[in-house]
């Protein structure tokens, strides 16, 4: 399967081509199913200018919150970047800077952009700051801003199971945006936990079919808990 | 007696009925989830892609693959189902979750509601919020009926830039249950011992009181 | 479960409410993953006026194309009508009228309405039949049209696997418009092959959540195949 | 000599390229599949919600349940994935699928196309032609280069309404290979035994002819 495997066995040949200046789409939410390795190497690779888009910013040390070490990122599309001094710090002094977005038009806008859908109109937002300088529309007697879709050069994604044709499956809420990320970077590099041979993967329980996924990687993952509470602790 | 927290949340969670399902902010609206009454179910939506969210995990369930909205490890109920982000708020904005339950700094008569971002202050994000109110068939907000130094969250108008507008129709803080409707509070309840006079004094926006407001039921 | 258990026993019981004039959205891709039974109970129920949204009308004597024997549906909106005698001869009588809608748009349109996005753009049918009387518009330099949402009174489901609590999984491509359908009813019901209890399928794998089903009931199924062809006949 | 149905398919499959994915229209662009290169691997999107579509299968493996976009029993291939309509043309319009094949009524020298209405006629519907040509990333145009009664299907202007406008780039018939492009059709290829001036006489809108066309290699 020459054409289609798309598996690659170095951090440097999944990330090959970004550059300065590029959007990045992460997939994760927190610091659950976020794609730790592709990070790593973003961040050993120094890239500068990036504009990162993704739920949240990770946190000091940890996630994305590695590329505001450098000053890597100029720009974040986020819809929550409560849980980090740096960044906190980076924004204040204006070396940073912020697009907050609503979780569900953020999410959204991945996947329009995936879709081939420019643009959708949606309620959230109407009437606040997020719908400031944008078009709004009633239908149907309610009130509607117009949000446009997002794509990236890249989108690093994080999966559970991957085949070597791309087809991949998440586990548990570590899905999130990565599904949505995968539709919308013009190059979809995918860091996984296991790799298994086409076929091993039912065809109506995959996630994200292959046709998305460029690049597939075999990462080991730490997987920090965020907020640990149990039944004991509660 | 102003109601505690776990009072309001226990006021809450007399709003559901059976097979609602339920989005609940972090605060007291979590807190809800402890209270649902016996004979009834809900099933609990956190944003982040899962419906049917299950109690926190002992110390062997713990898997950081598994968490809710806040961030917190949790664990699938029964009949749980796990969805990406998009559909979890195509979901959310498409009306399809029965009640949101979520904290706010201002809300005013005209059912606007302020609850992500005090100028001056760091701005973390909305997160899920505006979705949510722009969404849910029913949104209770719960709340002090008054700030710390007594300065009243029910307003004429908010002062604070909006997570929503003309969104909020019920409002449970620890003095009273409200409606809002017509440009006005509606006054429906009142905590056990609170008076009228003291919830009319902690309302900046037009009340309305219309003949015997009964007390709360906590059982 | 009270609450949650969503099974019905008959199909009048998964069918009440259905009125004159109505809206109702069908799952299926030709004759593969039709909910039959749905199908059948209202051309026992007479039901007129309907408005029906389907990739398809069935064809002569099965599927949707039992609601035509007696005049039952005012309007379809499909994007494709081709197999079907009674339905050209009702068209061309002026006694049915048909909204013909690309397939893709057809899709998003009932994935826009489950999700509550009112419009969206895209550039399928712009410069077409299908944009005419529709609004332009112009993202990046490419032209696109504005489509809007569709719900309906009903919708009309066909799942594999389903658990009490309206948890749906499909089968192969038996999925098609299933999904899609399912979120943009006010009232959705479900067809199955099989009911489960809660807890036996896996909560990643699920297709449908079952928030968005109403009623299920345990249908069987002829499963008429439309183009029967083999490597044998090929 | 103008090439048979199986020769212009044959001719199609040249274009495809190791990994690309491929969306074959009803006809002519079927066949296609059976020549793909043996060096080469392309994968099959079927619309109705399959990537990987393989071969028909045998009478023990025909299931109802799993059909192509032209309603006809298949079977999936190693590797397969299977997904709902809307997912299925989310790759379509979001320009995933690198090539897309389908028949045409006419083609005029915008890249306009017209292949799903013939006024007049009855009207079938448009499936899912108009989203595969506004959004596949290169699409092939397939068709004879006149039709039965000797008419250009190549046009200045289409006359017939339209699936889509300004996207064909690439146009495979009995007589030629053609590209689109300064609204034009620019010749590249000839069919074996086919001059230029045969080509000329049956293309109605512009045609541009540069140098010394070659003809197609049918190995």
């Amino acid at each position: 399967m020459p054409g289609f495997d798309k598996v690659v066995t170095s951090y440097a040949d999944a990330m090959h081509g970004l550059e300065d200046n590029m959007t990045v789409i992460a997939g994760g939410f927190g610091l659950c199913g976020i794609p730790e390795g592709l990070i790593a190497e973003i961040k050993r690779l120094g890239t500068k200018g990036l504009t990162v888009v993704s739920n949240n910013c990770g946190v000091d040390g940890f996630g994305l919150g590695l590329l505001l070490e450098d000053k890597q990122i100029k720009k974040m599309v986020s819809s929550y970047v409560g849980e980090n001094m740096l960044f906190e710090k980076q924004l204040l002094n204006g070396e940073l800077e912020v697009e907050l977005t609503p979780q569900g038009t953020l999410a959204e806008k991945m996947r329009a952009g995936g879709a081939g859908i420019p643009a959708f109109y949606t309620a959230t937002g109407f009437g606040t700051p997020v719908g400031d300088g944008k078009e709004s529309r009633n239908f149907n007697g309610r009130d509607y801003i117009l949000e446009e879709s997002i794509t990236g050069e890249f989108a690093i994604v994080k999966a559970w199971k991957a085949d070597r044709y791309g087809n991949c499956m998440y586990r548990h809420t570590a899905m999130n945006f990565n599904p949505l990320a995968a539709t919308a970077g013009k190059i979809t590099v995918v860091e996984v936990e296991e790799i298994v041979e086409p076929g091993e993967l039912e065809p109506s329980q995959i996630h994200t079919p292959g046709i998305y996924v460029d690049r597939i990687i075999k990462g080991s993952f730490e997987k920090r808990i965020e907020r640990l509470v149990t039944s004991k602790g509660a | 007696m102003a109601l505690s927290r776990e009072q309001i949340a226990m006021r809450v969670a007399k709003e559901f009925q059976d097979g609602n399902y339920v989005n609940l902010g972090i605060g007291i609206p979590t807190l809800a989830a402890n209270y649902v009454p016996a004979h009834i179910e809900v099933m609990l939506q956190s944003e982040n892609g899962l419906l049917g969210m299950g109690p926190y995990p002992s110390d062997e369930q713990v898997d950081a693959d598994m968490i809710n909205a806040g961030k917190e490890t949790v664990t699938a109920a029964t009949g749980a189902s796990i969805f990406n982000s998009a559909e979890s708020f195509a979901m959310i904005r498409g009306g399809h979750v029965d009640f949101t339950v979520l904290g706010a700094f201002e809300v005013d008569v005209t059912g606007s509601i302020a609850s992500w971002m005090i100028p001056g202050k760091l701005i973390k994000g909305m997160g899920g919020a505006m979705d949510l109110v722009a969404g849910a068939k029913n949104i209770i907000v719960t709340m002090t009926h008054a700030d710390k130094h007594g300065k009243s969250k029910l307003l004429q108008a908010c002062t604070l830039p909006l997570t929503g507008v003309n969104c909020i129709t019920r409002i449970i803080t620890d003095l009273a249950v409200l409606e809002v409707k017509d440009n006005a509070f509606h006054l429906r309840e009142r905590a056990p011992g609170v008076s009228v006079e003291e919830i009319r004094e902690k309302t900046a926006g037009k009340l309305i009181v219309v003949g015997n407001i009964p007390e709360m039921e906590m059982d």
